[in-house]
């Protein structure tokens, strides 16, 4: 390993446990590289909006193609800092609202095809459909099961839907069939969010086991290496 | 700024009285904290595994790959970092063991974060050196490629040409292994190991549809329910899930490794957490009926 | 003529000439429109912006296609995807709207040197934290510029010159020796928060806590070896299989979470089309910004 | 999804239709008349919230997630007005962290106009409202630091959260703060539920401003809403019969939705 490895072994071993200090308590040493990872994050920031972003998009077009228009880009996106005074600030909101009109249009043309798909997906025939080219052989449980699934399916979607109904009241005849559906729909969120809660756990432990990876067979097995020999 | 276990809200309800099933209710959190980080050490040193039984999933992925013809290659796209290496990194060596275990010829590629080209290529020397395999020859890395889609798209028309040089800034037309490939029609098998949605619907929209290439994929835990569907219409030929699915790749090959270490430390840190869950429901139930009687 | 003196100008001269005298023409503007646009001319300015961003980006998608012919060129549409009148213009717009989002990070920074300035300047309590801030802050950019700015080839070459390696060492240990490992280090707290949220809100209180507990816990058994195994005397085939605790954890992801997240992602989709059409018609803005004085 | 790429004839009716009973409903409202909305207990929560910390004298802290500038960071907005109106009558102070730089404008005009609104412009304090950081996981730390530091008693998480948002609302709650959260994804509700005292789910989020200032505007708006909810429940009903009765094959309202070549 060379002197720069060994430098990276050890800020990141330093870094990794510092973070972990946090889990006791918010403490000195974890303020200490709270602040040095929003100060990195914000060099980086300036670095990557000039690398990855303005350099290519903006520079190159306007100064060695000579696109000289470019330059109006900048003069709106400068409007923004207007708001730090109380008589100019009308104009970065103008600036603001090119970005609210565009927010919404935004989303406009998002509509379809984000829910289109949801919509149809969710048209599940109710009775057993047989494929005309492979008729089934004998009508099973898993068949029925398919069945009941689809069942299954339509009722969480619709209560689930039904509970987010803002403006009935759950009275009367037709509102307490409502509220009755929306109560039903609410418990259907709840083992939702407990299947999401417990399908991500392990996911999230994952992420520490790598990180005990690499201050076990990396760090510290640098030095010795039978640890090292275990991560092979 | 002393732990408050218990004091917000509806979540310390009941846990007011003393005794030893209300103090099962309120473990402080670094106790939990320090249990969590000693199983994950210990299973990581010491792994007791469970019994693994490959599912389906990883059968196909298995079956994919040996279904490969003798002249095309397995193009392995890495595109994963250190944030997901913990099942990503198991996935992608359960991947290339298996290549080597069935004398598959197979290249790397990462099309997205430009760190998976080094962190798979470390993973795939170090293998290739216990199956005595020639990079260039039995395998390569093809780098890090910038511009996603319109890789794939060039690759359709002339892969070597999209390329160029390799992982080592080699031109890719002087390694053996790519005589005789021209188009992304010889390659015979496509696999995604990945932790980016949006992967996927790019390799089948743009080659797997409509160029007819086998794709198959390794996922994260997290993002692989969200693929099932393209599982059932077969537009996947196999998945990975997780480093459960490295292991269980690593069990059919028979050759017990890095995935198999990663998923007993999940599995034991998994253990202890319902444990928890238990003892807790444990404390409420039997702290309530005290409560009652007493 | 006039497309030669409003087109790309190659040479340098002519190239300053046209940026300086733009950025003159745009100062003129904004001064002649703060001068003379009252309090409404102002505000009406603002709605008819926000409007027409929003029309241009929404009709796009809207309006009918046209596939044989480009607008405005009227050149032949050979490969492309079907289009509109508008289509041309819309990677060109996010593109401009991506440029004109970037200067807004001056913004931030100087949020940021403006608080941590304070901390150090008049010695606050942890002013040392915000000196650390300060030095990290230009580490990252001073380097991370350097490096940059010498375009060396991927993997690097064992041979380089001295300032190079300085310039590409320093990068990397900025970058993988704090803050890569300092991401992945805060990402993994996860594993921890989640194993004491899940012992904290777990317990059977209430139907609906009770509920989501089964729900959870079935899922995370499902998941482990040991699930399987503590279900092992259940046949893997026909319907009894469902009974198989890693198979049920798979039909409660599929047959209850998925329809319950659609149902949602649905109402969703109503509740920001209503957002969005405030937002667009400026119907929001009272919530936003109060009439002008 | 060639098909999705822009509307067909029916996506435009059905698009302006949804659109149209909304915008009418709002104008309705605001001629006067009169809506119902039924309760929705995480925003009722706001209220009490915001006075816990006024008793307790301490800072309100306020997150917009970490989505930049869109339909769900400008609900957050919203609402990060109203909690600040309330909080300036009340003479306490709301801390609010960002993580987009072009947010920052927008909730620094936002938090002003509100100050103005209450009658207290003196009392804002341009410091309250920081970018912490453009990533993540810093954002997430340093919003953890400033919470701990500002001794902040009451916690509101409002907009577009992912990964962070657990790390956020456990320091929080270890903090002893009352916590109130709402997020459009349901993605991390349940962690919201697990660490959060009140929590607003999916659409209650984007109904959140309608409930919390019954400005005819929004109410009306509310009302359209849920008549094209309605729409919706109808179409996919109308689906689910057509596939039930046709057995195999692609139902026409699908079709029109834009699936298939």
């Amino acid at each position: 390993m060379t002197g720069t490895e060994i430098a990276i072994l050890w800020a990141a071993a330093i870094a990794t446990l510092s973070v972990y200090s946090i889990l006791y308590r918010e403490n000195p040493v974890s303020r200490l590289f709270e602040h040095i990872f929003v100060g990195l994050a914000a060099g980086y920031l300036l670095v990557a909006t000039w690398t990855q972003n303005l350099q290519a998009k903006w520079w190159a077009p306007m100064v060695v193609e000579g696109r000289w228009y470019w330059v109006f880009a900048p003069v709106i996106g400068l409007l923004f800092y207007f708001i730090y005074s109380r008589r100019l600030s009308w104009m970065a909101r103008l600036a603001m609202g090119v970005f609210f009109g565009t927010a919404a249009g935004v989303y406009f043309r998002e509509f379809f095809p984000l829910y289109s798909p949801q919509v149809w997906a969710s048209f599940k025939p109710l009775r057993p459909i047989f494929d005309a080219a492979a008729p089934p052989v004998s009508v099973s449980l898993a068949w029925w099961n398919a069945v009941i699934q689809n069942w299954l399916f339509v009722a969480v979607l619709l209560t689930v839907m039904s509970y987010f109904f803002f403006s009935v009241a759950h009275e009367g005849r037709g509102g307490r069939a409502l509220g009755r559906s929306a109560l039903l729909g609410r418990w259907f969120l709840m083992i939702a969010f407990g299947a999401m809660f417990g399908n991500t756990v392990m996911a999230r432990l994952s992420l520490f086991i790598g990180r005990v990876q690499f201050l076990l067979y990396d760090w510290v097995g640098h030095y010795w290496p039978w640890l090292a020999g275990r991560g092979t | 700024m002393a732990d408050q276990s218990g004091s917000s809200g509806q979540m310390g309800a009941g846990a007011s009285a003393g005794g030893f099933w209300a103090r099962l209710q309120q473990i402080p959190r670094y106790y939990i904290y320090l249990l969590l980080a000693a199983v994950v050490i210990w299973q990581i040193l010491f792994p007791i595994p469970f019994p693994v039984t490959p599912s389906a999933t990883t059968r196909g992925l298995e079956e994919a790959i040996r279904a490969v013809p003798e002249g095309k290659l397995v193009l392995i796209s890495a595109d994963w970092d250190s944030s997901t290496q913990a099942e990503t990194g198991p996935q992608t060596a359960a991947v290339v063991e298996a290549c080597f275990r069935h004398r598959k010829r197979f290249v790397l590629m990462t099309l997205s974060p430009p760190m998976g080209a080094k962190l798979a290529n470390n993973i795939a020397s170090e293998i290739a050196k216990q199956y005595r395999a020639t990079y260039g020859v039995d395998w390569a890395n093809w780098g890090y490629k910038y511009g996603t889609s319109n890789v794939l798209m060039a690759m359709v028309k002339d892969v070597p040409k999209t390329v160029g040089s390799d992982f080592y800034g080699k031109p890719v037309k002087s390694l053996p292994i790519m005589r005789g490939v021209r188009t992304v029609k010889d390659i015979g098998l496509v696999v995604e190991v990945t932790g980016l949605a949006g992967m996927t619907e790019m390799w089948i929209g743009l080659i797997q549809g409509p160029q007819g290439v086998p794709f198959a994929a390794a996922y994260t835990a997290v993002m692989a329910p969200g693929y099932y569907p393209y599982l059932d219409s077969g537009q996947i030929e196999g998945m990975l899930v997780g480093a459960k699915g490295a292991a269980e790749m690593e069990s059919l090959i028979a050759r017990p490794g890095l995935g198999m270490a990663i998923m007993s430390a999940q599995s034991w840190a998994h253990v202890l957490i319902i444990l928890f869950i238990i003892v807790g429901n444990l404390g409420y139930v039997l702290a309530r009926g005290r409560e009652k009687s007493g | 003529m006039l497309t030669s003196w409003l087109g790309p100008q190659q040479a340098t001269t002519p190239l300053v000439y046209h940026i300086l005298l733009a950025l003159l023409a745009s100062g003129v503007l904004l001064y002649l429109l703060h001068r003379y646009l009252g309090p409404r001319g102002r505000r009406g300015l603002i709605v008819v912006a926000t409007f027409l961003f929003g029309l241009f980006f929404g009709l796009e998608y809207f309006l009918p296609v046209r596939t044989k012919t480009l607008w405005p060129t009227g050149l032949p549409n050979v490969g492309g995807s079907a289009g509109n009148l508008l289509t041309p213009g819309i990677e060109p717009m996010s593109n401009i709207l991506a440029v004109i989002g970037a200067f807004t990070v001056g913004l931030g920074v100087y949020s940021l040197v403006q608080v941590h300035g304070r901390n150090v300047l008049r010695r606050r309590a942890g002013w040392y934290n915000s000196f650390a801030f300060f030095l990290s802050f230009f580490a990252m950019f001073s380097f991370g510029l350097w490096q940059y700015s010498l375009h060396l080839p991927e993997p690097i070459p064992p041979t380089l010159t001295l300032t190079q390696r300085i310039a590409n060492d320093g990068y990397e240990i900025l970058f993988q020796g704090l803050y890569a490992p300092l991401q992945a280090a805060t990402f993994s707290l996860l594993a921890f928060y989640i194993a004491s949220a899940a012992y904290r809100a777990f317990r059977i209180r209430s139907a609906e806590a009770a509920l989501m507990m089964v729900a959870a816990f079935i899922v995370m058994l499902g998941q482990v070896p040991i699930g399987a195994w503590l279900t092992r005397g259940i046949p893997n085939e026909g319907a009894i299989a469902l009974l198989r605790l890693e198979n049920l954890g798979e039909w409660v992801m599929r047959s209850l979470n998925s329809p319950a997240q659609r149902g949602i992602a649905l109402g969703v989709a109503i509740g920001a089309l209503a957002m969005s059409l405030r937002v667009w018609l400026s119907l929001e803005r009272g919530t936003f910004f109060a009439e002008q004085k | 999804m060639g098909s999705l790429e822009h509307a067909n004839w029916f996506m435009r009716v059905l698009f302006f239709a949804l659109s149209a009973v909304i915008v009418a409903s709002v104008l309705l409202a605001q001629r006067g008349r009169a809506m119902f909305i039924r309760r929705i207990p995480g925003l009722t929560a706001i209220e009490e919230a915001v006075g816990r910390a006024t008793e307790m004298g301490k800072p309100i802290f306020f997150s917009p997630g970490i989505d930049g500038i869109g339909i769900t960071t400008l609900q957050a907005l919203a609402i990060l007005s109203y909690i600040v109106r309330l909080a300036a009558a009340r003479m306490t102070r709301v801390l609010v962290a960002l993580r987009d730089s072009t947010v920052l404008p927008i909730a620094e005009e936002t938090v002003r106009e509100a100050y103005d609104a209450a009658g207290r412009p003196e009392d804002y304090r341009p410091d309250d409202v920081r970018f912490v950081s453009d990533e993540q996981f810093a954002y997430a730390l340093g919003s953890v630091g400033m919470m701990a530091r500002e001794h902040t008693a009451t916690h509101f998480l409002f907009g577009g959260f992912y990964a962070e948002a657990l790390i956020l609302t456990e320091n929080g709650r270890a903090l002893g703060a009352l916590q109130v959260a709402g997020c459009p994804d349901p993605v991390q509700i349940p962690f919201f539920i697990a660490t959060c005292d009140y929590v607003v789910i999916g659409d209650e989020y984007f109904a959140a401003s309608a409930y919390l200032t019954r400005e005819p505007t929004l109410t009306g708006s509310l009302v359209g809403q849920d008549i094209g909810k309605a729409v919706l429940v109808a179409l996919i009903v109308a689906g689910i019969v057509m596939a039930t009765v046709l057995g195999g094959g692609t139902p026409i309202v699908a079709t029109l939705l834009g699936k298939g070549g």
